[in-house]
């Protein structure tokens, strides 16, 4: 077992983090890869949606992930961020973006700074996967489903039916808990109060 | 118009046959035990209010405490069920999760390696005498009348009801339990038999006994002979071309100019049933019923499930009686269990006298 | 009491955080963008994170407590179980807070030899493993003749390990240590520990090695070493050459490669948050015994 | 003929350039050792820079271990001798050497030399004892001539 590198510390990513990382083919080796990967992390804060092939935007994803925390964590004022930083932007001005845009708008986010979707896909087509990787908070209209929750849907009728059944019962058993423990006390008798198996509901065990 | 007619007659005929034909040579070679019930994650899409939601997790968790609370059944019926434990008879098992590997010293100052296997959360969810008892077919004639064990099956892990299918979780509550994540059968004698509900914990087992574990290798994905079977190779120089990693020769020629069956080729390496077989436990921990077995050779990657049984070696089996037909829960237990090699961390440092 | 002590640690909070911004100002670089509301939780997030350094710092003096950072290797119980187990083993021996590049000396109980017992003092080259499995390796040249051991931290076999010379140096492993002069590795086995006063940082040894001509058990001038003089001496134009198409100087700046070999803060500080307090007291009653057997001594030669 | 020339152009190179030893360090066939003792055929065959060679060694593996006897040819002779410390990695507690040392033996084990001059492994004493044979040879006596143990 190999010992924690102790000489940094890094913030928690809020996304999965799997265990190997991914190999992007490339004609250079490690060196092209992560130049591919800085082209990427620069498009996605310049623009922030694009469209990817999934293994890349997978990568990518966890690369802009980092950037970000670290700018968070050390601030504007801490150099070897700014190196950071320096290197993974190509174009420079959005070294002032990450610092005063990015930053603000992530610091009291609880979850992660990314978003990855996947692109609608075209049936037996041989084209690779494609994702869709933006950052949140964009000004863009938003991808995926917006389904409104209908509380006039059958299945929210019958749980609000379920739920009021339940709650009646549960209060019913309390309130005869307390009548049982006030008797107790009154005539100091040891029976026990019978617990009554709790009703299940429908929904439950067909689910 | 009578030609197609005659044409359409003869293809049906034609087809008839084929059927025929086909279910004269058609067995059946595989059919999943009754109690299997397939177990995938029901897709979510119900469009549910915030408020629905949260009523269904508080059901759940209702029903979680509820089943916590429950005690072991065995509290009532061990006093009239006195049953003797004989070498022959065949104890339940556990379901167990590979949690790591670390060393611990024995008392002679030698290192050990050793696998921790944690025993989460195991019940009885239900005995099937061997009279009841009819398995997948099989192709042996007269196995079924000699069949004296009887089935037991044991789940681990309670899972959110929700997020399997509904044929598996009636299985569950057909017994009143919450569904497992790991469904399990054990074949045991019927005076080993356990009501449903019991909980198994890790002192099932004692420290000093051997136990066999059967679990899934690691895959390892299509691996060619030398990762496979441990073959030499052959050369990386010396005019060797092409065929550095390569089996070489699979057979000879004239009469047995084939390839023979169990001939050793490339091909899936890993994910398949084994069973290590006599492995000592060291030390037992109470309190998150955890087992630390001697060696690392415990199948499976860390996290993959396990299945504990007392051993089947002749000369390891179980010499005294065992906690039997499992341990009766109670207080007051010391922590940890160490066996007699084992050095404690907790012991002072250990000294060797002069001879 | 309790309200003015929190006063303070405010009034220091916000001090700090001032100077933080006066800082900023100076320097040449674009002021962020400031709120009101955002001001006042980045204050607390910032004490928070004071407080939290000072834990954080423990894992310098104790690396083998975090786990190894393989996701498919990481178990909570399993550690949680190795890190109690650690911590019994600590409490029946003084396991003392050592670097790479101090001198040890370390005294097992060993069977093999004649008064059962072997001590062996040397400077440790390297440290590894993490949990149970931790181990040191520790380096010296008796009679010319240049010797390594290997020990594993929490062998109950290990009777005492005592630091003679508390200081680091300025690589994570001394392994040139074997192509370098003998006597960069030679210490006399009735060594006096040498006492450091409370309260010093630990010193950072500066020396510099010299190495014998080649051939040598590695390629040493690939590893970018600071503690190496005379590298430059004995390498051709062709390891020069070699040396610079090596070299990867994206890996500084590849940060997943840095996340993957780390364990981030957020679970750092529940480890050490779960240690730490206990790790405290074993060194209070190890400076306790210290102050005594200091007392102790001269009454004994006196007698 | 053509060495000295060689080290004379560049003296300050002693030996050649490239490792010819094997990764694992293992004492193998035609390893040079070190002899450690103050017999007279060895200190004369160490300065004059003609260490032994591995001729044979006499276990299973054909792989030198610590306590293992080896057969050497030193200064055209054939002599046997111990393996007292290896530059092998070891278990933990048994140190690793920076050089292959050896102490030559006769054939009753008894050592040439009355003196060995670097420290030897304690857990050579162990394994000594354990090849030592009632009526065979003796290996403890090079216990006895060893100056240091670690």
């Amino acid at each position: 077992m190999n010992q924690a590198d102790v000489s940094k510390l890094v913030s928690k990513l809020r996304i999965r983090v799997p265990a190997e990382p991914r190999k992007l083919r490339n004609i250079k080796g490690p060196e092209g890869r992560i130049d591919k990967l800085r082209k990427t992390v620069t498009g996605l804060i310049k623009y922030e949606r694009i469209e990817l092939n999934s293994n890349r935007g997978q990568e990518a994803r966890q690369y802009a992930e980092r950037l970000i925390s670290e700018a968070i964590r050390h601030g504007d004022c801490h150099k070897p961020t700014m190196d950071i930083a320096d290197y993974w932007l190509l174009e420079k001005e959005l070294i002032h973006k990450l610092f005063k845009v990015l930053v603000p708008r992530f610091q009291d986010s609880n979850t992660c700074y990314t978003r990855l979707l996947n692109a609608p896909r075209i049936i037996h087509s041989r084209n690779p996967d494609k994702v869709i990787l933006e950052l949140k908070g964009n000004p863009y209209p938003v991808l995926g489903s917006n389904k409104m929750n209908n509380r006039f849907l059958i299945q929210n009728v019958l749980l609000d039916a379920a739920k009021y059944d339940y709650r009646q019962a549960k209060y019913a058993e309390f309130a005869k808990k307390i009548v049982n423990k006030e008797e107790k006390i009154d005539t100091t008798e040891t029976e026990a109060p019978s617990i009554e198996k709790q009703q299940s509901d429908d929904k439950l065990t067909q689910s | 118009m009578d030609n197609l007619k005659v044409l359409c007659s003869k293809l049906i005929k034609l087809r008839v046959d084929h059927i025929v034909t086909r279910s004269a040579k058609f067995t059946v070679k595989y059919r999943p035990p009754h109690w299997y019930a397939p177990k995938v994650n029901v897709v979510k899409d119900d469009d549910l209010t915030q408020d629905n939601m949260q009523f269904i997790k508080e059901v759940i968790s209702d029903r979680n405490d509820s089943q916590q609370e429950l005690e072991s059944p065995l509290v009532q019926s061990i006093s009239h069920t006195s049953q003797q434990w004989l070498p022959t008879t065949r104890r339940v098992g556990l379901i167990a999760r590979k949690i790591g590997n670390y060393p611990v010293w024995s008392n002679n100052g030698k290192k050990m390696q050793t696998t921790l296997l944690q025993v989460v959360d195991n019940h009885v969810i239900k005995y099937i005498p061997p009279e009841e008892f009819k398995p997948m077919l099989t192709t042996e004639r007269n196995w079924r009348e000699k069949r004296k064990l009887g089935c037991m099956l044991v789940g681990s892990e309670t899972i959110n009801p929700s997020t399997v299918t509904k044929d598996y979780c009636g299985l569950f509550n057909s017994v009143g339990m919450l569904p497992k994540r790991h469904l399990r059968r054990f074949m045991v004698s019927p005076e080993a038999a356990l009501p449903t509900g019991t909980p198994l914990f890790a002192t099932h087992f004692r420290v000093g006994d051997y136990i066999d574990i059967r679990a899934k290798t690691i895959d390892r994905g299509f691996q060619g002979v030398m990762k496979r079977w441990g073959f030499k190779g052959m050369p990386a120089s010396h005019g060797v071309t092409k065929t550095h990693r390569r089996p070489g020769n699979i057979g000879s020629g004239g009469e047995k100019a084939r390839v023979w069956p169990g001939t050793k080729m490339p091909g899936h390496m890993g994910n398949r049933w084994r069973i290590i077989r006599g492995v000592k436990i060291l030390r037992v921990n109470t309190k998150y019923n955890v087992l630390w077995t001697l060696g690392v050779a415990i199948p499976g990657e860390t996290g993959a499930m396990c299945y504990l049984f007392d051993t089947v070696l002749p000369l390891r089996k179980l010499k005294s009686s065992p906690p039997f037909p499992t341990y009766f829960p109670s207080d007051d237990l010391p922590v940890e269990y160490y066996d007699e090699c084992v050095h404690p961390f907790s012991d002072p440092t250990l000294t060797f006298e002069e001879t | 009491m309790s309200l003015a002590i929190r006063r303070t640690t405010e009034l220091i909070g916000a001090a700090k955080w001032f100077l933080r911004r006066d800082s900023r100002v100076l320097s040449t670089l674009p002021e962020k963008v400031e709120e009101p509301p955002a001001e006042l939780t980045s204050k607390r997030y910032r004490r928070r994170f004071f407080q939290n350094e000072a834990i954080l710092e423990t894992r310098h003096a104790y690396p083998e407590f975090l786990p190894d950072p393989n996701p498919n290797w990481r178990n909570s119980l399993r550690e949680k179980l190795e890190r109690a187990d650690m911590l019994e083993r600590r409490s029946q021996i003084d396991i003392p807070e050592f670097y790479v590049g101090s001198v040890l000396a370390v005294t097992i109980s060993d069977p093999h030899a004649q008064s059962k017992t072997n001590r062996f003092v040397g400077i440790c080259i390297e440290r590894k493993g993490c949990g149970l499995r931790a181990e040191f390796t520790l380096r010296n040249v008796v009679d010319h003749q240049g010797l390594e051991v290997r020990y594993d931290l929490y062998d109950p076999t290990i009777q005492s390990i005592q630091v003679l010379r508390l200081e680091k140096r300025l690589d994570d492993k001394l392994f040139y240590l074997r192509d370098a002069l003998p006597e960069y590795s030679t210490f006399s086995f009735d060594m006096d520990p040498e006492i450091l006063p409370e309260g010093t940082p630990i010193p950072v040894n500066p020396v510099q090695v010299k190495l014998k001509p080649r051939p040598w058990l590695e390629r040493w001038e690939r590893q970018e070493l600071k503690g190496v003089s005379n590298i430059e001496e004995h390498l051709k134009e062709k390891d020069r050459v070699r040396r610079e198409l090596r070299k990867t100087p994206w890996e500084k700046y590849d940060l997943m490669k840095q996340y993957r070999k780390t364990i981030p803060i957020e679970d750092q500080s529940k480890i050490w948050a779960e240690v730490h307090n206990q790790l405290q007291q074993l060194q209070m009653a190890r400076k306790k015994s210290a102050r005594k057997r200091t007392f102790t001594t001269p009454k004994t030669q006196l007698g | 003929m053509f060495k000295a020339i060689v080290n004379k152009l560049n003296p300050l190179q002693l030996s050649c350039s490239f490792h010819t030893t094997a990764c694992l360090n293992e004492v193998r066939l035609l390893t040079r050792l070190r002899v450690v003792d103050n017999s007279e055929i060895g200190k004369r065959a160490m300065s004059e820079g003609k260490p032994p060679r591995v001729i044979c060694v006499y276990n299973k593996q054909r792989v030198g271990y610590i306590g293992d006897r080896v057969l050497v040819a030193i200064k055209g002779q054939k002599k046997k001798g111990i393996l007292v410390g290896l530059k092998q990695t070891q278990k933990v507690k048994v140190p690793k050497f920076d050089s292959n040392n050896v102490v030559l033996i006769d054939d009753n084990g008894t050592p040439l030399g009355n003196r060995i001059h670097v420290p030897i492994p304690t857990i050579l004493r162990t394994i000594l004892k354990e090849r030592t044979h009632a009526k065979g040879a003796d290996y403890t006596k090079l216990l006895a001539i060893a100056t240091k143990f670690v």
